[in-house]
């Protein structure tokens, strides 16, 4: 269960069994060639896959350099790659005979994910949500109610995501003989990570042939973004073995020479997060902090193992990039080629738009665009103060 | 190490395999008996002065094993009432470090019971393995308890230990496999904390049944005093219990005492008194054992 | 330029010529390779074509009659059928040399279209719309302005889509020479209507084609909600020739017997409204009369006169759907198949399950879902007070 | 039909070929004429009495056309000045059959000159078009005006207006091709509308040469007086045009003036007063045409 020394099962004693339960159960029906494609079919009919690969012409026009390809994630039901692993463990869930799942949720869209799956496959469905983002996301919150999932409001802590996370695993805890904890990130403890890489690595898979369909080669660089991390992984996996350089980028919030990011490849250091050993923000007694994001997906103080092992082994190279590097990349996506990315993916935009000014015409950059910005409208407003240009 | 004669109190041992000394008062007062009362209680909360007292008074009424909590920002095997201690005590800059200096500081008030460091596993990484070890020798620590370090991530941790003399507590629950159980159990040094979801949802009265057959199997696999924890917070709890196993763990029910003295134990001229009254409930709640060793 | 007596150019002397320009435009370019080959790459490349066919499992199951098939428009880039067509029109005003376009829009759906495809394209964009849409729908103004495009407000009439589309159309009078009016559904001028119904039949070619290699028989009915009607018309009219019955959704608002509903069809009368002669609701006098729908999309007083043409020839059955009927369907939906739908569509949902429920196992229902209804969680929460359940 | 011979006023005519009474009202007032006044007034704005007290003032300050607006909910071609006007005139219930009713009024008054219905294509199909006529007989309306009825969707009610001997007021514009140029402005009765875009986006000077040009093709090709509109508000403007066609059409600038004196015109005291004030401007306005008068 492990990525070099990062990963394991850093959990209570509670949780042990449930883990060992899962583990089997993906033993059996990751080989499992029905369960596979129920797998394959509902992302097809259900969640509208394969996404297309988008040639980005008046972006790649305007920085005269590398051309630039976007992977549309944001084309998938409910609005981000999310669907493709809540798809993944909703069925494995069913096949093990749990009747409910239970999920952790920050901004709202994980739990959208979840409560869509838990109403298509017939689960009952429960989602942590701290109360502050219950507050801030009202719009995610009723769509999940109107999904019929049970929102709970989160009040220890800090309200946020980390303690949604951890009062959804206290749930699971209790609960774990009819539940099944449907993480929405490639964290958590041993099989998690591992097994929502494999339900995410559909979107390399797609982009790895459609780019070679469309430049009978392979890219030269990949660039996504990373909060927990499985749009990265999902996209960056299926490359490992070829040349392509590939860029993991983080949020630099307000700068990451400010206590306002959340850098944690950049700025953290090796801990224990929900179960995993990892890379984290932590003050030096071992507080895990409560990190910042202008997005809501990339605000997050741990990091899925495997990015830290790709670090480490220098197979991916981790950035950052701050709110208002993305801002200026949302915007500019927007008005260049009509879509509006999320603000997370406007991170890896950011980077790949540095990189392509950098490279020559014959040079390609693949950008995983993880989710649409419909769900950041709110926001940006805000911090624009209404005004677009 | 031997294996425990069923249905016969105090005759657990600890074999010292050339460990440390800090062993020696497990073996003092906690092996061999099956009245144990090992008190939870959250280091800083709401402050050191007061978690110092506050140990030496449990000691006085009948404790045989401090279980001192270090506060955590993210304790995910906790419930509200021990979240908002660490909260609480989170507020004074109290650490792991800070905390292990504090047993010393028991010491020198006369405690002598053996105190076990319940602390995550990222506060003791931060800290440093050697470093604490280091810490631990120095300040008469006698284990350690990490909940969220289950026995197959323990390894190294439990060859330090036993290296370096510490108890290193072990957890079991009813949903752990009769393979790890017989494996964890066997390995258990200190005292095997034993989890009964009792606890984590509220009492289950149908639970009931299922949580004394599970006792039963622990006790027979285990190499050290068998402790129930998680939801004890009555004195009927303790009188249930107190046959199938050989102590009880009391955590939120102490706390939410401490939380509601929080003024009283803040302000010295009233802490002696504030002190008293938790001890009163303690010695309530443990009641059902005295009573045992009076009629015996 | 006429379906049966409906349709026709209504329009003043000033617009004839652009008119005349456009059809000479269409006629070339509709048989044009390469023009066709870039319009069917953009949908399928930029806007995620084909859209899936989805079946609705746990509906059938629990209306225990026709098996339900979704034809999932909601998943095209920027959440409904919207974006065929006004890539479409985008496509052909750039063939034409115009450097701007010019739409109207009534909640926004249209204008995010016309701005994205402005955008994508390289064009100049003026969205009009009404002040009391604008204040209603400053998320989609919002949008639209990220885009680039430049709302401007409509402060005529009942400043509501009908104002705008005047508007726009006086706008286009002004500046034909160099812009080109892209209309958002199956109305106004020829050869409005029948241009926009070949930019939309991608629709019906699609799930004809999916609905056939999955259940080898066409279906036994096919439902669609009717606003302007270019869903409908694009759903149905590669079927026209089959044997499958088709049903026009109409909104009927509070009931069509009182005033507040824009079930045109069934309760309005013939007139010319917008440049068509058609079905349009006004009084004895002529006026025409502001319509009333929940849904923001089928709340337009007129209908495309095709729509007009197909229910007198009675080869189309039109019926219409109230507000409550559709917002019962909305949360069905929701929680049987983890799809929020667009209020609109929810219309045609609800026609379905009425029918799905009187006929038998073996008989099958396609209904478009025209849009995802994220677009509406704000009017769904006013009007369920907050409540999803 | 005669064909216009070029540069020389007064030489149009209308053959009366069958047609009803009510084309001697073009014949007497408008052919020939190359210095037409043809203001447009909203019916019903902001009353009825105030519309036909109007029309009677405008006549007596030399108007050779009245053009009678009805209100419609949905004036695509008109700019706001007009589409307000048509609010406030369907406050009072204004409708296409009493406005035809209301030309009898007028004509009451003492209205001599040629009365144009210009009315939106729908209210015209709502009131059907034989009760149109028959009504138009009755009431002595001259001719009709559908800014949404081009050439090609006209051939009906053109067959039905020479039928009845009313005008069927044609429009043409400069993006309108030569071919249809032809065909419209060949076929035109009554008078031809020539629209400028001069008044659609404001007064743009550099159109001005294009616009004179274009007048001039279209004269070449009409079979009737050429009148031009569309922002036409200054007596300048009237000057600058008159050797280029035969008559302007004053709307929105007339409109304004009835907007500004809305007060007085609903108050039967101030109503006569505010009348001749519009009456002062409409005549300010085409004082170009009465110089040429003087002067010849």
């Amino acid at each position: 269960g492990r990525f070099g020394r990062y990963g394991g099962k850093f959990v209570p004693e509670t949780v042990m069994h449930a883990l060992e339960e899962l583990e089997a159960a993906l033993n059996k029906f990751m080989a499992d060639e029905a369960f596979l494609h129920d797998f394959q079919e509902e992302l097809r009919e259900f969640s509208g896959r394969p996404t297309p690969l988008t040639f980005a012409k008046k972006m790649t026009e305007r920085l005269n350099g590398a051309k630039i390809y976007l992977k549309r994630e944001d084309l998938n039901h409910t609005g981000a790659h999310k669907l493709n692993n809540a798809i993944g463990q909703a069925l494995l869930a069913k096949r093990m005979g749990k009747e409910k799942i239970v999920a952790e949720t920050g901004a709202g869209q994980h739990g959208v994910a979840a409560a869509t799956v838990a109403a298509r496959y017939g689960l009952e469905c429960k989602v942590f949500m701290g109360e502050e983002d219950i507050e801030r996301q009202a719009l995610n919150v009723f769509r999940m109610k109107l999904l019929g999932a049970e929102v709970v409001p989160v009040k220890s802590g800090s309200k946020t995501l980390k303690d949604a996370t951890n009062e959804a695993i206290r749930y699971w805890v209790s609960n774990v003989e009819d539940t099944f904890y449907l993480i929405g990130s490639v964290v958590g403890p041993h099989p998690y990570p591992k097994m929502v890489r494999d339900f995410q690595r559909v979107i390399g898979d797609e982009a790895r042939e459609q780019f070679f369909n469309r430049e009978n080669k392979m890219p030269d660089c990949i660039v996504a973004c990373v909060g927990g991390g499985s749009n990265a992984i999902g996209t960056f996996y299926p490359f490992l073995d070829d040349e392509s350089a590939c860029v993991g980028v983080e949020a630099a919030g307000k700068g990451i020479d400010t206590p306002q990011h959340a850098a944690t490849l950049t700025k953290g250091s090796l801990g224990v997060i929900h179960g995993s050993l990892t890379y984290l923000l932590q003050d030096e007694a071992g507080q895990i902090q409560e990190p910042y994001s202008i997005s809501a997906g990339l605000d997050y103080p741990g990091i899925g193992p495997e990015h830290s092992y790709l670090k480490d082994s220098k197979r991916v190279e981790y950035v950052s990039i701050t709110d208002d590097e993305a801002l200026d990349a949302l915007t500019l996506l927007s008005q260049e080629e009509g879509i509006i990315p999320a603000i997370e993916s406007a991170h890896a935009l950011a980077e790949a738009f540095k990189r392509a000014k950098e490279m020559n015409k014959h040079e390609t950059i693949l950008v995983c665009l993880s989710g649409r910005g419909d769900k950041d409208v709110h926001t940006l407003m805000k911090t624009m103060g209404g005004e677009a240009h | 190490m031997f294996v425990r004669e069923r249905g016969q109190g105090r005759s657990y041992t600890n074999e010292d395999n050339g460990r440390g000394s800090t062993l020696k008062r497990f073996k003092k007062y906690v092996e061999g008996r099956n009245d144990l009362f090992i008190p939870f209680i959250m280091s800083g909360d709401p402050n050191e002065q007061a978690t110092i007292e506050l140990a030496v008074e449990l000691q006085d009424r009948g404790a045989n094993v401090i279980e001192l909590g270090i506060p955590y920002s993210d304790p995910l095997a906790d419930g509200p009432v021990i979240q908002e201690a660490a909260s609480r005590s989170l507020k004074n800059n109290t650490t792991l470090e800070s905390s292990i200096k504090s047993v010393k500081k028991m010491r020198e008030k006369g405690l002598k019971i053996p105190v076990i460091i319940f602390t995550y596993y990222n506060l003791l990484l931060q800290l440093g393995e050697d470093y604490f070890f280091a810490l631990a020798r120095e300040n008469e620590v006698d284990g350690i308890l990490v909940p969220d370090l289950p026995y197959e991530e323990g390894e190294h941790l439990r060859a330090l230990c036993e290296k370096e003399g510490l108890a290193l507590i072990s957890l079991v629950a009813p949903t752990t496999s009769e393979e790890r159980l017989q494996q964890i159990a066997g390995n258990a040094s200190g005292f095997l904390y034993c989890v009964s979801s009792l606890g984590v949802t509220g009492v289950r009265s149908e639970f009931h049944a299922s949580v004394f057959a599970f006792l039963e199997k622990v006790k027979k696999y285990s190499s050290a005093p068998v402790a129930v924890g998680f939801g004890v917070s009555k004195a009927e709890q303790v009188e249930a219990l107190k046959e199938s196993c050989d102590g009880v763990i009391v955590g939120s029910a102490l706390i939410k005492r401490v939380a509601s003295h929080e003024a009283d134990l803040q302000d010295p001229k009233t802490r002696e008194k504030a002190i008293k009254q938790i001890g009163d409930f303690a010695a309530a709640l443990t009641a059902p054992y005295r009573t045992e060793k009076l009629s015996t």
